[in-house]
């Protein structure tokens, strides 16, 4: 028995031969009909529901030429979109090249590519009802609403203003665009951000044109003020934003080791500075 | 521990609001009463002050149902720890002047600490502006929240004025000069030079 | 979200006290009175829910006398349109559910709507935590933008705390209890209970 035919698809329990004519979307709107599925998953959920099967007998094959009968509609324009897309079609490929190859006749300990992506389909198709309970909850701030009220007047509250430094300003949008990925690691307790420190030596570089590594520390900071300050200016040479360049003005003291004491001039690295590149 | 003047008059809603008035039916009392607190829901769910206008047509009030309502609003929360506020731009609910001891003493990083958040919506505004809510969020790639925006009208920093011309005109935001106040500064001019943000972003 | 209990006898100070609680003199109804204000104004001030520890502190209060308080502040609250209410990480001040369609018709804008991706992002994380990065994508089997995990970062839905002995030692996420604030939850069992298996593999 091969539950793989085509035959196998059923809709109000007759066996059908084609797919359905309705799932033609024109190329034009198919990106656009696209984004409403959270992705590949979803879309292959979307397919499984559309030939009126159970998850579990998942005919693999005419999914699978669904699946990548549609995926070939993608475009190049629509190339970001067509990454996990793509991914899932050669899954399907892999698994379908699986099932017409014949089977071994010893036991292997492979696990079943299908029944793998079956389970992930279960799974996704558990969470993604998770989430539509989750969005029925009453949630703050769309079915019920925070009071808001304002504080006392400023003089009721304080004599002295607190006076904040246009800096505050610009710091707080270089850490907005350069604000270290989520990924990576961060420091449980960083008495001095990593984030913090990135959007001041960009400031101070963007505005100075360059800087030596020590005029860019701020002294308050300590040891792990330095150390912070070394990380945050690799993060910004990884990205390109800064570069380092030798120093010129101080030839002099470079210029007097010459070949005699190869030893001292081995430990005596000239100084570096550091440059906006951007 | 109680460092509080409590000692005022309890200025009940039950009670007739004023000799001068002619006495209202129970109906219209009931009428009043919900568009007072119609009137409150309202203050405390908005991010900006509410003008007059503004409130009379959102809830379709003449200019004496208005008043009225206000008074009798006036007068429930004279009972609570709240009053009722007008400033140059419209109503608002404040906590009464009287409890600002008791906020400064339980909060106080209250008024010094400001969040990234809050300083990156306002750096939009005061570099861009005049800017709409979705240009900020366009900017900062998150959704604003009606409480930053908010603290901001909150300490005066920033105001509406004045509509964009696409779907839904929707408002604009400036600074104030109470912002350049805070920040040490006579003119927007002044402002410390934009970073080439453009260019930080194709290359991060 | 657990309503202040309001089966305790109501102390409301306009009512004859009941038998079973020893009647309180004046000066005790007017104390407690005004803690219970004081409770109103830290609410009010504050940014984040209040524990009921936090507020014993600020206040010098007995439990006995912050319940005796609160009580007294739902009965005055009820005159109103505010309710207090017992999220996971404390009590704060909301505005009455049934003001909450004239709220949705005048300030559309407040109402925060999430995307289907970020909700099942949020799930993933919620049901399954912690979990790391990559789970979440393996889960739902698309690459998982940082915007995205910015906003439930933004909304302080979210945490990293913890690393997977994995190569690379990726970062664990969980849940917080702005998470349960949010969601009207006090607790992560109350989350509704994952759809039964059976039921999803008959699909059709």
């Amino acid at each position: 028995m091969d539950i793989f035919d085509t035959a196998a698809i059923r809709i109000y329990q007759t066996p059908v031969q084609h797919l359905p004519e309705d799932l033609y979307v024109p190329p034009q709107a198919f990106a656009i009909w696209l984004e409403q599925f959270a992705g590949p998953l979803d879309f292959l959920l979307y397919l499984v529901k559309k030939n009126n099967v159970d998850l579990t007998q998942m005919p693999i094959l005419p999914i699978t030429e669904q699946y990548l009968s549609y995926i070939g509609e993608l475009d190049t324009e629509h190339f970001e979109l067509a990454g996990d897309y793509l991914l899932m079609a050669s899954t399907l490929i892999a698994i379908k090249t699986e099932l017409l190859l014949p089977k071994p006749e010893t036991p292997t300990d492979e696990r079943d590519p299908k029944a793998e992506l079956i389970e992930r389909l279960e799974e996704y198709a558990q969470i993604k009802a998770a989430s539509q309970r989750l969005n029925n909850l009453v949630r703050l701030e769309r079915d019920v609403f925070l009071a808001m009220v304002s504080i006392p007047n400023q003089d009721a509250m304080s004599a002295e203003m607190p006076s904040y430094s246009p800096n505050l300003l610009l710091d707080s949008l270089f850490k907005m665009q350069l604000q270290p990925d989520y990924q990576m690691h961060t420091i449980n307790v960083d008495a001095v951000p990593l984030a913090d420190r990135i959007a001041s030596i960009s400031r101070q570089l963007s505005t100075a044109g360059s800087r030596s590594f020590y005029q860019l520390l701020d002294k308050a900071q300590g040891k792990i003020g330095v150390v912070v300050s070394f990380v945050a200016v690799l993060e910004l040479m990884k990205r390109h934003l800064i570069g380092v360049v030798p120093t010129e003005a101080d030839s002099s003291t470079t210029s007097d080791t010459n070949g005699t004491d190869q030893l001292s001039s081995n430990y005596d690295i000239p100084p570096l500075t550091l440059q906006w590149l951007v | 521990m109680v460092d509080v003047d409590d000692t005022r008059q309890d200025d009940n809603a039950q009670k007739p609001i004023s000799a001068t008035v002619p006495p209202l039916t129970d109906e219209q009392q009931q009428s009043l009463e919900n568009i007072s607190k119609h009137i409150e829901v309202l203050l405390h769910a908005s991010e900006t002050p509410l003008t007059a206008n503004v409130l009379k047509q959102h809830l379709s009030l003449s200019s004496k149902e208005l008043n009225q309502a206000l008074t009798l609003l006036q007068a429930r929360l004279d009972t609570g720890v709240l009053s009722l506020h007008e400033t140059a731009s419209g109503y608002r609910l404040q906590i009464t002047d009287r409890y600002s001891p008791l906020i400064q003493r339980v909060f106080p990083q209250r008024q010094e600490r400001l969040s990234q958040a809050l300083l990156e919506t306002l750096s939009v505004i005061a570099y861009k502006q005049p800017v709409t809510r979705s240009d900020i969020e366009q900017v900062r790639g998150v959704t604003l929240s009606s409480n930053l925006l908010r603290q901001l009208f909150d300490k005066g920093w920033i105001v509406e004025k004045g509509y964009k011309d696409t779907l839904g005109r929707p408002a604009l935001l400036h600074t104030t000069a109470q912002f350049l106040d805070a920040f040490g500064l006579t003119h927007l001019d002044e402002l410390p030079p934009m970073p080439d943000i453009k260019a930080i972003q194709a290359l991060s």
